[in-house]
């Protein structure tokens, strides 16, 4: 059994460890599996499902680098009877499209962070500064709405500064450093937002070397739970982060098994738990068990 | 003034460049139906002249009368199309489009609004008609020679002038030939009544077409003369503003000096660029090299100092050591030096100052670990400018915005102050003013009588006669025959060049040639 | 054929056998499908390379092609979500604005004697800024005649299908041939490539020509935004970021000097050919990692570019050359 | 005229626009020129500004050199990301700092050797022959880290990120040194001018003896060491790895540093000193668009304007300064346009 599958790229941690775990459990279920990988650019996505359904793969699975754009190929694979299955961002093209989304919902992790902020501050007054993703991406779109969402109805806690981060360490450093300039040496903010981890460890060595204590002086909640995250919570510089788990294709490969068996047709959303986890639940501990997995 | 309303007037044109006053004041009239020089030393103003007459250069002052009436070309397209067509000291043409498309550009035969290449070509071959070189017009002109080029710079300026047009040292890299055939040219559009400027440091020629000549100096008119009734010593002292003392011998040099070669090249070329030549040449003689154009002369220069490293034969040292010519930087090391025939392109870096350019074959040498200290430097800078009389604001400028004869003494300077053990010469007058012709025989023989050996390449057989102690002649990149002192005369050189094989044809055809340098365009 | 078509038939020579090798590992790479991929997949990168050939062909180089393609979708799905325009008379209003666009980089590079490569390069942050500002999420475009037209294709025997936007591109192509070859605006664009100063003195019209170089490929760099957006059916302001650098190895890979003044749009084509089929031979093989695909890509574009030199100095043989290409 | 004279008058326009720059952000932001000294390390914006730019710095001195001869190097970037990758691959697998920084240098020079072999031995283009290795190159990195991010924990490396010498931040203790160095063996020897030779005229330069193949790998060689660097000091910034994004476009902004320092893009005449100003300039501008606290999707469209901006008042026209352009075209210097004329014309189209 023959199964493509169109990666967007490589460009974080996390994407490495669900491309990983995909190749994994691939191996575990005896699956041929075609690996593509896009280098973040939809055309190239694109041509990886012609390319697949020209080879006639028995099915597909798709992380959409983008929501929108996908209707057309996706007709093609049904006349060609493939059935695809996205992982971990959904598309805004008509369900009868694709078989099964398997996906954490990006709006609720964001929601997720929002809350735990909202319950950790109580009411005092908060000034948060927000590192987003890459601009336009859809990543960073929904963590900030989810989080807005989130610290909704809490007039204590506001939204001061908010800039792109890109994803990435270094640019999350950088940001963090002007933020901490433009707010008198951070004494006005009270925490920080990342829509990934990574931004949020860059963050907090800028935080550190401006002579503030991450975790105590600047509170920092972000997304995704990598690894090098639950070190930082270990060190008390991190607070909480939300898990979205690398671990897509199982599910999808599971849906698929049973779709091709007798063809039961699995829910349109399968939606992955966006767990939270705080300096409480032993980060040591956590991190031991995830750096295997490619992050 | 003279009763017949001139073509062309010019008044007063002044043109400055940074640091220097190119023409100052420039009054200029050309009238229908005449051929007339303008002469003046290098840097003089003659090109600039030109260039503010067809609009190239923005000229600060002074007027502009076509018919009586004023006209201020914005740029050289505007002159094109008020008749004014000109060929520019360098060849101006593109090497990367074909002949056809050069000849055409701007002007190419359309059929429904598509330019159509064959009638273009068909319409290229017609220009070039009346020129004696049938070539394939197909080709990109970057495949054929300077002289090919020339013909074709010309072909497209004549084509282009209704009623004027310039021609900026046309003959510089024509043989006589070639010259012969333009002349012929020039004539019939004179009779046409055209105007024609013809700018040229060959005085015969000069006095062999023009009627009338116009002098510059330093950017000054000095005066405007019949031809007729002018004599050549005259004239220079117009134009060099003193007495100059040109004495030519009849035949070569026999004071040929004596004792063991210093270098000796056996068997030594390259398959497809020079045959084998086998040359022997001892410290302070002078060799020249004859030949027609595409005689491979340049080739040999090129085989000898490693620019095309030769594939067969050997080069000794006088104490018997090998030398291993295999790349100009070879060369360099062994105390070779090589003054290129195409400056332009293979010597001059128009960006770096005087200076810098003299200094660069030196440093080369020493290794960039062991600058030459900048108060030397500038030494040697002003000593040659002064030895070669440059005409420069100071060593700092751009050797670019030189004038082409003061850029060949540069570049001349640049071998000298290495002082090489043997030095070639390929064309080393070619576009230099009387007096700075003079100069340069003069050092010449200074040089070699310091010991250098030297190879020199002139289509100026008179001139090769007089500083040469040996001539060898080329044909068909093959050494045909050797010239010893005495025996050398224009006559023999000539003959030697026409001997039998002659029979092949007026010197080998252009076309013939052709193939020589096939893919050189790409 | 002189010697001015070598490069040419190097790269056509080069592709076949590529293509035959790539057949002989995956037989179904010679299904109509695949070749009918390989012309709608590359369709827009096709369009803007060959505008990407002539601004390269005249000694320039255009950075903002890509961003272009990414602000015209933005605009396009813009325009159709809030405004009840036409379609065409949006592609209308976009085409006219990239024209504009690419002829003011062209006038400014022209007028104030800046390199090319700046000015495009603020080209290229400016118009991905204003896709960013149009909208920063991506936009679905549900116009019913974008669904007739993207249904506008020619099934070939072996349900391979020839689109609309892939015979675009090879209009496009035969377009820019006859501009390339059979118009005095051609010509004068290898003029410039010879060299600006002696293209002046032969009365070129440097700087309408400059201007017209620029704006045609901003004109193009639309039309494959258009493409794009009927490829996509979106618009995205993160879109065909870094598809200047493919344009501009595919222009290479086609046998066309960087330095200007010498090359060919159909060699653009196979150019351009080369690159997706590099790409789809990649996804075919299906075993290489994300890095690894990163490198092969590297080794391909090399060879490729190696065959050529190779077969180029054994038909012409190696000429010494001092000067390099530059 | 002394040559100090000529230096300060060569980089007198960059030195305006970066005044004019930090001018106007400190305009939008008050607190910009504060200095602090925060556990034993200077803190401020301005430090901020020298300390992000330094691996745009590093990248512009091997730029200009590659630039002067008339080439261009698009795999500084991933240069970057292969370095920093083999340095942290190196310390995590148990090496000493000494060899780990060894390696990683070694790596600069390998790939700064191969694409000088690319455009001097197989003569491809130099844009072409190192856009191959801006794309293979990242996959080389994430080969080295299996596109992990690689932390370390390395004191020693670490202080080459954030470390401080006397108060200075290391990168910009290193940035400077590099450039004055560089300074130096270019001035001082005569490199410079035969690098300007080789990339004016190169047939030129080598029918006259000068050995540009060497010179120009070894220019090559030199924009990888930078790169090396680099990559180095960005990995030590953030404690690890990131192949996929270290460095990422930042090849782009070297050439707009070089070209903000007025050297032109089809080579000859360079100012290093010139190009290290217009790597702080790009830094300002971007540290600025920080403070101004906008929204990020106005970024690029402030970044683009002020670019032009500057372009603009430093273009020759406006201003007889370094002309950014000469008469185009000079594919085989044989085709070279009759160079006596460029200046004039310049000259000519100065409104008067
Ligand atoms: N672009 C330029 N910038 C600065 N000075 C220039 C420029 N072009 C020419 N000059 C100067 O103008 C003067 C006249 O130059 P021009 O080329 O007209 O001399 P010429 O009479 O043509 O000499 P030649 O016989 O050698 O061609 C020279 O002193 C030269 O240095
Ligand atoms: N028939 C030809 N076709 C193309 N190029 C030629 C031809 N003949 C000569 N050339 C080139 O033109 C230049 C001058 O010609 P060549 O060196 O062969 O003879 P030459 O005696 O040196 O002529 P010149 O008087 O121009 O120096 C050289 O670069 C040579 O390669
Ligand atoms: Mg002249
Ligand atoms: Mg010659």
């Amino acid at each position: 059994q023959t199964i493509g599958f169109s990666q967007i790229g490589s460009e974080s941690g996390w994407r490495a460890a669900e491309t990983t775990l995909t190749h994994q459990q691939a191996e575990e279920r005896g699956i041929d599996l075609k690996f593509a990988d896009a280098q973040q650019k939809q055309e190239n996505q694109i041509k990886a499902l012609r390319s697949f359904i020209a080879q006639g793969v028995d099915a597909i699975l798709l992380a959409p680098v983008v929501a929108t754009g996908w209707d057309a190929v996706l007709e093609e694979a049904k006349e060609a009877e493939i059935p695809v299955v996205l992982l971990d961002r959904t598309v805004d093209a008509p369900e009868d499209l694709y078989l099964t989304a398997v996906t954490s919902d990006l709006v609720h992790e964001g929601a997720v962070a929002g809350q735990w902020l909202a319950k950790a501050v109580g009411d005092e007054p908060c000034n948060v500064v927000e590192l987003q993703g890459t601009t336009g991406s859809s990543p960073a779109i929904d963590r900030k709405a989810g989080f807005e969402q989130g610290i909704a109805g809490h007039d204590n806690i506001k939204i001061i500064r908010s800039q792109t981060g890109d994803f990435t360490r270094t640019k999350g450093k950088e940001v963090m450093e002007s933020f901490l300039k433009a707010e008198d040496g951070g004494k006005n903010i009270c925490a920080l937002y990342a829509h990934n981890d990574d931004m949020a460890v860059g963050a907090i060595q800028a935080i550190k070397e401006a002579g503030l204590k991450p975790g105590d002086d600047i509170l920092v909640v972000s997304i995704d739970a990598v690894p090098d995250i639950f070190k930082s919570m270990a060190e008390g510089e991190a607070n909480a982060t939300v898990e979205l788990t690398p671990n897509m294709a199982g599910p999808a490969f599971d849906a698929l098994a049973a779709y091709m068996k007798d063809g039961t047709v699995p829910p349109k959303w399968i939606q992955t738990e966006s767990k939270l986890y705080t300096q409480e639940d032993d980060p040591m501990a956590i991190y031991e068990q995830k750096k295997g997995l490619g992050y | 003034m003279d009763e017949r309303e001139p073509l062309l007037r010019a008044q007063g044109v002044t043109k400055a460049f940074p640091g220097a006053l190119a023409l100052d004041g420039v009054d200029f009239t050309l009238r229908r139906g005449e051929v007339h020089a303008l002469l003046g030393e290098n840097g003089a103003g003659k090109s600039t002249l030109v260039k503010c007459l067809t609009g190239a250069y923005r000229r600060d002052g002074g007027d502009l009368l076509l018919d009586g009436r004023p006209i201020d070309p914005r740029d050289t397209q505007a002159a094109q199309e008020l008749g004014i067509g000109t060929v520019y000291q360098e060849v101006n043409l593109l090497e990367n489009l074909t002949v056809a498309e050069n000849l055409l550009l701007g002007r190419q035969p359309r059929r429904m609004g598509l330019v159509s290449p064959g009638a273009t070509r068909a319409a290229a071959r017609e220009m070039l008609a009346g020129y004696g070189l049938d070539i394939d017009v197909g080709r990109p002109l970057g495949s054929y020679s300077v002289a090919i080029r020339q013909v074709v710079a010309i072909a497209r300026a004549v084509a282009l002038s209704g009623k004027v047009l310039i021609l900026d040292e046309p003959t510089a890299s024509l043989d006589a030939r070639e010259v012969e055939m333009l002349f012929g040219v020039v004539e019939g559009l004179r009779d046409r009544g055209l105007g024609i400027v013809f700018i040229s440091h060959f005085l015969d020629q000069v006095f062999r077409i023009c009627d009338r000549v116009t002098v510059l100096r330093n950017g000054r008119l000095v005066g405007t003369r019949e031809t007729a009734g002018l004599d050549r010593l005259g004239l220079v002292n117009m134009m060099l503003g003193r007495e100059l003392s040109e004495e030519t011998r009849a035949h070569g040099r026999i004071d040929g000096p004596g004792g063991a070669p210093a270098l000796a090249f056996r068997g030594f070329g390259r398959a497809g660029r020079i045959a084998p030549v086998t040359l022997e040449i001892r410290r302070g003689e002078v060799v020249g090299v004859a030949g027609l154009l595409g005689s491979g002369r340049t080739e040999l220069a090129e085989t000898v100092f490693g620019v095309t490293p030769h594939d067969c034969g050997t080069a000794e040292a006088d104490d018997g050591t090998r030398l291993a010519l295999t790349s100009p930087r070879a060369a360099v090391a062994a105390g070779f030096g090589f003054c290129p025939e195409d400056r332009k392109t293979d010597a001059l870096v128009g960006d770096l100052s005087i200076r810098e350019n003299i200094v660069l074959a030196l440093q080369a040498r020493r290794g960039w670990a062991r600058p030459v200290p900048r108060r030397e430097q500038a030494a040697l800078a002003d000593d040659y400018i002064a030895r070669l009389d440059i005409r420069t604001t100071d060593a700092e400028k751009p050797a670019g915005q030189l004038s082409g004869g003061n850029q060949q003494k540069v570049i001349l300077a640049r071998w000298l102050a290495t002082n090489p053990r043997f030095l070639i010469l390929d064309e080393p007058t070619r576009g230099i003013d009387v007096g700075a012709h003079a100069e340069i025989i003069r050092l010449i023989e200074e040089l070699c009588a310091a010991g250098m050996s030297l190879l020199v390449i002139s289509s100026e057989l008179d001139e090769l006669v007089s500083y040469s102690h040996r001539v060898i002649v080329l044909r068909d990149r093959a050494q045909v025959a050797a010239l010893e002192g005495a025996g050398i005369t224009v006559e023999s050189i000539v003959s030697a060049i026409a001997a039998p094989g002659k029979a092949a044809g007026p010197g080998p055809a252009p076309d013939a040639r052709a193939p020589a340098r096939e893919g050189a365009g790409a | 054929m002189t010697s001015r078509h070598l490069p040419l038939a190097a790269t056509l020579l080069i592709f076949l056998a590529a293509y035959a090798a790539c057949y002989a590992q995956f037989p179904a790479m010679l299904s109509t499908r695949v070749v009918g991929n390989l012309l709608t997949d590359n369709a827009f990168l096709g369009i803007v390379a060959v505008g990407m050939t002539f601004v390269i062909l005249s000694g320039g180089i255009d950075l903002s092609v890509g961003s272009v393609i990414a602000f015209s979708g933005v605009f396009i799905a813009v325009m159709l979500r809030d405004t009840g325009l036409h379609p065409l008379a949006v592609f209308a209003l976009l085409l006219l604005l990239t024209t504009a666009f690419g002829a003011a980089m062209g006038a400014i590079i022209h007028l104030l004697e800046m390199p090319a490569f700046i000015v495009t390069l603020a080209g290229m942050f400016l118009a991905r800024g204003m896709a960013y500002v149009l909208s920063i999420d991506s936009i679905p475009i549900s116009h019913e005649f974008y669904t007739t037209l993207q249904k506008a294709y020619w099934l070939m025997p072996g349900k391979g299908r020839l689109t609309l936007i892939g015979g675009l591109m090879l209009l496009v192509v035969l377009g820019g041939v006859l501009l390339a070859h059979r118009t005095r605006f051609g010509a004068n664009i290898y003029a410039l490539g010879g060299g600006v100063q002696t293209a002046r003195l032969m009365g070129v019209p440097v700087g309408r020509t400059t201007v017209g170089i620029y704006a045609l490929s901003g004109f193009l760099a639309g039309l494959g935004g258009i493409v794009f957006s009927l490829y996509t059916s979106a618009g995205y302001s993160l879109a065909a970021v870094g598809v200047e650098l493919d344009a501009i190895a595919a222009v290479v890979i086609g046998g066309t000097l960087l330095t200007g003044g010498s090359g060919f749009i159909a060699g653009t084509l196979i150019g351009v050919l080369i690159m997706g089929l590099i790409q789809t031979y990649i996804i075919f093989d299906g075993t290489l990692s994300s890095w690894w695909t990163k490198i092969v890509i590297g080794i391909l574009l090399f060879a490729f570019i190696l065959l050529q030199k190779g077969l180029l100095w054994a038909t012409t043989g190696r000429r010494w050359n001092l000067a390099g290409s530059g | 005229m002394s040559r100090t004279q000529d230096f300060l008058r060569r980089i007198l326009p960059q030195v305006v626009t970066l005044a004019v720059v930090l001018g106007l952000i400190a305009a939008v932001y008050p607190g910009f020129f504060d200095i602090s000294m925060a556990n034993g390390r200077l803190y401020g914006s301005v430090i901020d500004i020298l300390n992000r730019g330094a691996p745009v710095a590093l990248l512009a001195i091997g730029m200009t050199l590659v630039i002067a001869t008339r080439g261009i190097d698009l795999s500084v970037g991933a240069i970057m990301a292969i370095c920093g990758a083999v340095v942290a691959a190196a310390i995590t697998s148990g090496f000493g700092l000494a060899p780990a920084l060894g390696l990683a240098l070694a790596a600069g020079l390998a790939c700064g050797l191969w694409n000088g072999l690319l455009v001097v031995l197989f003569d491809i283009q130099p844009i072409v022959a190192t856009l191959i290795l801006m794309v293979a190159g990242r996959g080389i990195a994430q080969l080295v880290t299996e596109g992990a991010i690689l932390t370390f924990t390395h004191e020693g490396l670490i202080f080459l990120g954030s470390g401080a010498i006397f108060g200075v931040p290391t990168p910009v203790a290193i940035w400077l040194a590099a450039g004055a160095l560089t300074l130096l063996v270019v001035r001082r020897t005569a490199l410079g001018m035969l690098i300007e030779a080789v990339g004016i005229n190169r047939r030129a330069g080598a029918l006259a003896g000068v050995g540009a193949g060497a010179l120009i790998v070894a220019v090559y060689m030199v924009s990888g060491l930078c790169a090396g660097v680099a990559g180095v000091i960005a990995a030590a910034d953030i404690r690890g790895a990131d192949a996929n994004n270290a460095g990422l476009w930042l090849e782009l902004d070297a050439i707009l540093a070089v070209v903000i320092g007025g050297t032109s893009l089809l080579g000859g005449r360079f100012s290093i000193a010139a190009s290290l100003i217009g790597a702080m300039i790009i830094q300002s501008v971007n540290t600025g668009i920080l403070l101004s606290g906008f929204p990020p999707e106005f970024n690029l469209i402030i970044k683009a304007a002020i670019i032009i901006a500057i372009l603009v008042l430093q273009s020759p026209r406006l201003r007889g300064g370094p002309r950014l352009r000469r008469s185009g075209g000079r594919a085989s210097p044989r085709k070279q346009a009759p160079r006596d004329q460029a200046p004039a014309e310049k000259k000519e189209r100065v409104p008067s």
